[in-house]
């Protein structure tokens, strides 16, 4: 099977699953077994691509030609590889966490849900895959408009205002800056294809360097750069499943994800190494982590909180990303997957704890610990892995990102990693304290762990976070041609 | 002559002016479409001026009268296919008027408005 | 001294205007607008256009205001005051006014002989029409050759009025769900009226026939189809006014009215059509004999048939239209 | 004589003659069959003639055997080609689709009447597209008006009557500035061929008539296009037309007069009048941006949905507008892929529009609340045309959104703000649109007062032929959306076609 | 001969003007319709015939000779049947001369 086939697959595979899944409907069972057979085939697809890329190859697929040098077309490099396999094998440990969470909340539309969380996935992976700007600008309108559904699942008033505020603020941002952006660098460059030293190079310079970056910036709400981060603790308002999908799997990673690739393919990190109003980022990105953090740190509500601490992280991806320096692209790039396996099990534990006591306020959780160990265990890795202890997968992105600043002596970055760390200790440690040493709120309902899915799936990723300190040479590998290409 | 020159375009302006002010100022649905025939009869008015020829008749060829001048035959063409279009525009308008008052019971155009808006 | 006369005429026409604007009972604004029309076919001929004269004479004076009556006698005759956007509407035409005023100043005077219009097309239609067609009257000779494809857009506008007053108000017996039967008898405006009914009818077979002439003698002196037409129109409506709505209806069915309609704008159709399969253009009459100045004369003879069948029977399905829906 | 040769006239023949034969017909079927046939026909014959314009370029036909200017000579170049495609497309579709949605609004009797007008319609706008004659212009721009009121007047609700008296009034107004225009430019140049008044237009010193021509002949226009501030007609007349003739007609009439607007500006004026450029992109440019503006921020607050697509479409046309008044070739290639585009668009929507009223009985926000769950199909098919309404990538829109924003940019300063305004309007698009999506998705069905109306009982959500036509146009959309090499060609060529006539 | 017909045209024309004139003038002067339709009676026969028939003279042995004759038999059918109906609607719609008394004797669908 030729690349261009499987890529052609792994899109058309969850669309097609979306299809089925409506139709089965009526049958729950069918229809979540359909779905994790979809999630696997599509992991497995995505997975068979690695060896090809890994090996320097950049499979493409040209679907149409528009006009002019516009096309809708797919290309494989590896940071996108890394997204779309990152996707593709957190969709099937989160479909297993979905069919305990939603069976163990007895939600309603449970068909339209699954259907749009398979939209959603076909989605992020046009994003990863995306050759262009053109097409990925295409995907990451789908990825918005198929999570809407998913965010105002609960549909009742304030559900589906907050979702509002979600949809309302990604698509503002994206046709109101990232679309001229894209047509802008269009008229500049004469093409929108990605290429590995930067379309833009040599064709544009100066303070328009600075204003164009800040409209793909901002224009990419996803990333969750301040001001325009408000849609994400907006977005609280959905299911766990669906946070998770939102801030691990596909949503704010497509945002990240498309950032680092617009420094990387459309300026070059040369030319904006070169530049210097494109200085901005760097202090917007470290002022988002340390302001987010702060945030975090007064928030009462557990989802909130990680809510906020995602904030931060992201831009720790964008900051690292803006440092310019291969090493610090490569932490960008790690970093995408530590904070991805890290968060989506805090939040699987946050759901779990809901389904399972149905407790969503810190206060609420002390002594929690001796009722759901699993969870809880699971949970103390995960904020380990975001403070960056060793031996969690977070240490891994945080070394590459010092270790990149150090490179080109930024003590800006520097000083902003060392500060952050240390408030999201203090956001995190004393949760965890309070969960294992606290003595329980005495009328709490007795309740043991939750539904068996969602724990195993809980697990699964608490173990990724484990093994990602000690089995990340893959992924060094297949980023490490980012500095190839770029370097 | 060469004072009055141009006395029909200045009388084909007032027509125009008047039938368009009956259109827009007069809301009785008739009266408008009386001063919207007013309106396109100015034009027919502006195009047989300007067939007009000094010393000329009307475009019939006589074979006996040699070097005779006739007058321009083509806008006297262009104008009866105008009227042609004028009667037509003001039968189906007068249709309409018909139904409406039949529909409203007034062909007073801010009545009819203001029934619209009680709906 | 025509000149005075035309100044005298115009200022008559714009003095008439503003009465039709003035009066606020609409009666006296059709009347008024019927004696319009009249001055203004009396300038046309003054301005050397007899047919258009002859043609605002019957349409625009005949025609046109005995629909306007017929409208009238369904609707309210009076109406209301009212100063609404009058201001507005002063601003608009003051502007018009003055922007087309600017203009004249350039305009080449009445009867220049200089004027562009009287250099480009019109000599050529003067002379080529002789040698080319060879019927006295070039504007039939325009109308129905050289411009024959605009004066069938113009049987269409035609045809397009009568579909669509018959699709608003239904003409008995051929639309809508009445038949003529429903149509009350014998009442006429004039049935107290011995003399004026004796006398009508006495005209009736005369205006027909000048119908006629005026049909088939458009080619050499004004006339033509479309008067034709509206004549015979005429001739129909007086006897509908004389003898009552129900007997005209009889005396000419609505469903042949309504074949009659059609089949005018096909005749004008299929004798295009017919040169298109004999080789020609569309309407390009030569094809249509060996000789094509023979050609020429018979395709606007069969034209101008067409056009007047059309036209007479539209008008009257309108007035039909109307008249029927009274009573 | 060949066949190939003759296209130009059937293109007009071929409808213009189905009339009276239709108004003939006996019974509603078989008057619709022969008109959609003629239709088809038509669209038939404007595919061919697109394809040897393509080949041949422009194609001159010389009515009567008379050469212009003593005849009446059609003229089909790429513009017009493009024209007559939207035309024909439009309302082979619409009859197509819309046989049923149409005999809901008028008894069986008036039908043969009613479709003789829709095909004096076609005529009459395919008439204005190949028509090389000014005058020629103003017979058929006559015809399709009048046929057009007919259209609007089948309405069933009493509400139509006003709105079409009101269409009839401005537009026989907007008729009769035109006609004085084209006596001015006559009486300074005597011919009415507009080919023969560019040449003669050089001689004349005199420039006020022909200035106030142009002038008169733009505001006539517009008033027939619907260009904004003279676009009072139009929201009324698309609400309460019938849903199917709305449907076409938004497809097509407004565009037609402003292809006029174009045609005749860009070949008689701007050749031969100094610093016409400028009066001409300052007097649209304001205009169309008044038109995106004040079109979207209605259409935003709209809560009838035919009304808020008909406002939606005064935008629409103020984007087509400022396309054409950048004057370059990248401007008007914008523009008329717009036309195109935009016909697909708002064609698809109205079409979706009638299904939903056949479903349920009104058109305002909360009778559809909820009406996905009924009408799943149609539902999606007006996601997708939304969204080429909106300009998402993949879709029709999105290409006519892209070209006009880099002509804009291409202009400079002031562009960018042109730019600017359309970026918003593309937002409010997204509002408005968005709005419908969600009331039709996630409104709950409890709101809604409307009751099932006798189609509804059917068991398919509409008529098949209905849902065939929608999802036909919704996929169009895509396609175009995807493989636009087509439009923008043949705008592209008309462009350079238009523009080779600028000093 | 000639110079005979010319005069005799001449002062057919310039009576006949004369009448219209009169008649014009009584039309604004008399007090009121039934009165002042007199005056145009006499306008549309005696005034118009003279003309035409001075035209004719003017006009001689020719087809428009016939044209004109043929106008002077309908203006004298249709003028007085006009001025007859315009009375006859007048007295229907029940408008009184003024300073007249009805007659008593008049058929009853013209009784008030």
């Amino acid at each position: 099977m030729s690349a261009a086939t499987t890529i052609l697959l792994s899109l058309l595979l969850p669309l097609s699953g979306a299809v089925l899944i409506s139709l089965s409907g009526r049958w729950p069972n069918l229809r979540e077994t359909i779905t994790l057979v979809t999630a696997v085939a599509v992991a497995l697809l995505v997975l068979s691509l690695v060896p090809e890329v890994q090996a320097g190859g950049r499979p493409e697929l040209l679907v149409a030609q528009l006009f002019g040098d516009l096309q809708i077309a797919f290309t494989v490099e590896p940071l996108g590889m890394l997204f779309a396999a990152l996707a593709a094998t957190l969709w099937i440990v989160n479909s297993i966490y979905s069919i305990g969470y939603m069976r163990g909340n007895n939600e309603k539309k449970q068909t339209r849900f699954y259907v749009c969380f398979a939209i959603a996935i076909a989605a992020a992976l046009g994003v990863a895959f995306a050759g262009n700007l053109l097409t990925l600008f295409l995907c990451y309108e789908i990825l918005t408009l198929s999570t809407y559904p998913l965010v105002s699942h609960k549909g009742d008033r304030a559900t589906v205002a907050s979702a509002r505020v979600y949809l309302g603020i990604l698509l503002v941002t994206s046709i109101g800056l990232l679309l001229p952006a894209i047509i802008w660098t269009y008229l500049l460059a004469g093409t929108l294809s990605f290429s590995p030293d930067g379309i833009l190079a040599g064709h544009i310079s100066g303070p328009a360097v600075g204003l164009l970056l800040a409209m793909y910036v901002f224009g990419v709400g996803k990333a969750a750069v301040m001001p325009v981060h408000r849609w994400l603790p907006a977005a609280m308002v959905a299911p766990t499943p669906v946070s998770a999908l939102l801030h691990a799997v596909a949503v704010v990673k497509a945002g990240v994800f498309t950032i680092t690739k617009v420094i990387i393919y459309v300026f070059g990190v040369d030319n904006l190494f070169a530049e210097p109003s494109s200085g901005w980022l760097l202090y917007a990105a470290a002022f988002t982590v340390i302001a987010a953090s702060v945030v975090a740190l007064r928030q009462q509500n557990l989802k909130r909180m990680l809510a906020y601490s995602t904030i931060g992280q992201l831009s720790y991806v964008i900051m690292a990303a803006a440092v310019l320096t291969p090493l610090s692209e490569i932490g960008a790039a790690v970093h995408i997957v530590a904070h991805a396996f890290g968060k989506i099990t805090l939040f699987f534990a946050a759901g779990a704890i809901y389904t399972a006591a149905k407790k969503t306020e810190l206060s609420q959780l002390s002594g929690i610990g001796a009722r759901m160990p699993w969870t809880m265990t699971a949970f103390t890795i995960g904020a380990l892995s975001m403070i960056g202890v060793p031996p969690m997968g977070g240490f891994v992105s945080k070394w590459f990102i010092l270790a990149g600043a150090f490179q080109s002596d930024n003590y800006v970055a520097i000083f902003t990693v060392i500060l952050s760390t240390a408030l999201t200790a203090a956001y995190f440690l004393p949760v965890i304290f309070a969960v294992w040493f606290g003595r329980e709120v005495p009328g709490g309902k007795e309740h043991g762990e939750a539904p068996w899915p969602m724990v195993l799936a809980l697990t699964l990723t608490a173990l990724a976070t484990l093994g990602f300190f000690f089995f990340n040479q893959p992924v060094l590998e297949l980023e490490s041609q980012l500095v190839t290409v770029t370097g | 002559m060469e004072i009055l020159g141009l006395y029909n375009y200045w009388v084909f302006i007032v027509l125009l002016m008047i039938g368009l002010y009956t259109v827009m100022a007069k809301p009785n649905l008739m009266k408008k479409l009386l001063g919207l025939s007013i309106f396109q009869a100015a034009v027919f008015l502006l195009y047989i001026t300007l067939d007009k020829i000094e010393g000329g008749t009307a475009p019939i060829i006589q074979a006996d009268a040699i070097g005779q001048i006739y007058a321009n035959p083509l806008p006297q063409v262009l104008i009866l296919t105008a009227i042609v279009v004028g009667i037509s525009t003001l039968a189906l308008g007068l249709a309409v008027v018909v139904r409406i008052h039949e529909a409203y019971g007034t062909i007073e155009d801010d009545q009819i408005q203001q029934a619209d808006l009680r709906e | 001294m025509t000149v005075l006369f035309g100044i005298f005429l115009l200022t008559l026409l714009v003095v008439t205007a503003i009465g039709i604007v003035r009066a606020e009972n609409l009666f006296t604004a059709v009347i008024l607008g019927g004696i319009f029309s009249l001055l203004m076919a009396a300038n046309f001929f003054v301005l050397d256009a007899v047919d258009v004269a002859l043609t605002e004479a019957a349409v625009g004076a005949g025609v046109s205001t005995v629909l306007l009556l017929g409208a009238l006698a369904l609707v309210p005759d009076r109406e209301e005051r009212s100063a609404r956007g009058r201001r507005l509407a002063l601003a608009i035409i003051t502007l018009t006014g003055l922007t087309i005023g600017y203009a004249t100043f350039d305009n080449p005077h009445l009867g220049d002989p200089d004027a562009p219009v009287h250099q480009h097309v019109a000599p050529w239609y003067l002379e080529q029409t002789p040698i080319l067609i060879d019927i006295p009257n070039v504007v039939t000779a325009v109308l129905g050759s050289y411009r024959g494809y605009d004066t069938l857009g113009e049987v269409i506008v035609v045809l397009t009025a009568g579909i669509g007053v018959l699709f608003l108000l239904g003409l008995p017996g051929a639309f809508g769900d009445r038949k003529p039967e429903d149509v009350a008898a014998g009442k006429t405006y004039l049935n107290h009226h011995l003399v004026p009914q004796v006398v009508g009818l006495l005209l009736v077979p005369f205006i027909m026939l000048f119908a006629l002439y005026v049909q088939f003698h458009g080619e050499y002196g004004p006339g033509g189809g479309f008067q034709a037409g509206a004549i015979f129109a005429a001739a129909i409506i007086l006897f509908a006014l004389i003898q009552g709505e129900r007997e005209a209806l009889n005396l000419i069915p609505p469903r042949v009215l309504v074949v009659l309609m059609a089949s005018g704008a096909l005749l004008y159709g299929g004798v295009g059509v017919l040169t298109m399969l004999l080789g020609g253009n569309f309407l390009e009459y030569g094809v249509l004999s060996s000789n094509p100045v023979q050609g020429q004369q018979w395709g606007i003879i069969l034209i101008e048939l067409g056009v007047g069948v059309s036209v007479a029977s539209v008008l009257l399905a309108i007035y039909h239209a109307f008249a029927a829906r009274g009573r | 004589m060949s066949f190939s040769s003759q296209l130009p006239a059937l293109q007009i023949v071929v409808p213009l003659l189905t009339a009276p034969i239709v108004m003939l017909l006996r019974g509603s079927s078989l008057a619709w069959c022969a008109a959609t046939a003629a239709s088809v026909m038509a669209l038939c014959i404007a595919i061919a003639l697109t394809l040897s314009v393509q080949e041949l370029g422009v194609l001159s036909y010389a009515m009567g055997g008379w050469q212009a200017p003593f005849g009446i000579e059609l003229r089909v170049d790429a513009l017009s080609a493009l024209l007559l495609l939207v035309t024909t497309g439009a309302s082979s579709v619409a009859l197509l689709s819309g046989r049923s949605s149409l005999a809901r609004d008028m008894t069986e009797g008036q039908q043969p009447l009613f479709y003789a007008a829709w095909m004096i319609a076609l005529a009459g706008l395919s008439g204005i597209a190949v028509a090389g004659d000014a005058f020629n212009v103003f017979v058929f721009m006559e015809i399709s008006s009048l046929a057009g009121y007919i259209l609007v007047a089948a309405g069933p609700d009493r509400r139509a009557l006003p709105a079409t008296i009101k269409y009839l009034i401005m537009g026989t107004i907007g008729a009769t500035f035109y006609l004085v225009g084209v006596g001015q430019v006559y009486m300074m140049t005597g011919t009415l061929n507009f080919a023969d008044m560019e040449v003669r237009l050089a001689e004349v010193t005199a420039q006020k008539p022909i200035l106030v021509a142009a002038g008169f002949i733009t505001v006539g226009l517009a008033l027939k296009a619907a260009v904004f501030p003279l676009h009072m007609w139009l929201p009324n007349a698309y609400r309460y037309a019938p849903h199917i003739v709305t449907a076409f007609m938004a497809a097509c009439t407004t565009k037609v007069a402003l292809y006029v607007l174009l045609r005749f500006d860009f070949v008689v004026f701007q050749g031969n009048l100094s610093g016409h450029m400028d009066q001409y992109a300052g007097f649209l440019a304001p205009l169309a941006i008044l038109g995106i503006l004040v079109g979207s921020a209605v259409a935003v607050t709209e809560h009838h949905l035919k009304r808020l697509l008909a406002y939606s479409s005064v935008a629409q046309i103020g984007y087509i507008l400022l396309g054409a008044s950048f004057g370059d070739i990248a401007g008007l290639t914008a523009a008329f892929t717009h036309m195109f585009n935009h016909a697909l668009a708002k064609g698809g929507l109205f079409l979706v529009l009638a299904a939903f009223a056949l479903q349920v009985g009104g058109l305002r926000m909360l009778d559809i609340a909820g009406l996905a769950k009924r009408m799943p199909l149609a539902a999606a098919a007006f996601l997708v045309t939304g969204a080429s309404l909106v300009g998402i990538p993949g879709t029709a829109g999105f290409i006519s959104k892209w070209l006009l924003l880099s002509a804009a940019i291409q202009q400079g300063a002031l562009g960018v703000l042109a730019a600017v305004v359309v970026v918003l309007s593309s937002l409010a698009a997204v509002y408005y649109i968005w709005k419908v999506v969600e009331q039709l998705y996630f409104g709950g069905p409890a709101e809604s007062p409307a009751t099932p109306t006798p189609a509804a009982s059917a068991g398919l959500e509409a008529p098949p032929m209905l849902l065939l036509g929608i999802w036909g146009v919704a996929l169009a959309n895509i396609y175009f959306g995807l493989f636009p090499g087509f439009p923008v060609g043949l705008s592209e060529s008309a462009a350079t076609e238009l523009v080779s006539h600028l000093p | 001969m000639a110079p005979l017909l010319d005069g005799l045209s001449w002062f057919l024309l310039v009576g006949g003007g004369l009448f219209v004139l009169i008649g014009g003038i009584g039309i604004l002067r008399l007090p009121d319709l039934y009165t002042r339709m007199h005056a145009a009676g006499l306008t549309d026969t005696m005034g118009t015939l003279m003309i035409l028939l001075g035209l004719i003279l003017q006009a001689g042995l020719t087809l428009a000779a016939l044209k004109l004759a043929a106008i002077v038999v309908f203006l004298m059918l249709t003028g007085p049947t006009a001025t007859y109906a315009l009375a006859n609607a007048a007295m229907l719609s029940g408008l009184r001369p003024k300073n007249v008394e009805m007659p008593s004797d008049l058929p009853e669908d013209m009784q008030f």
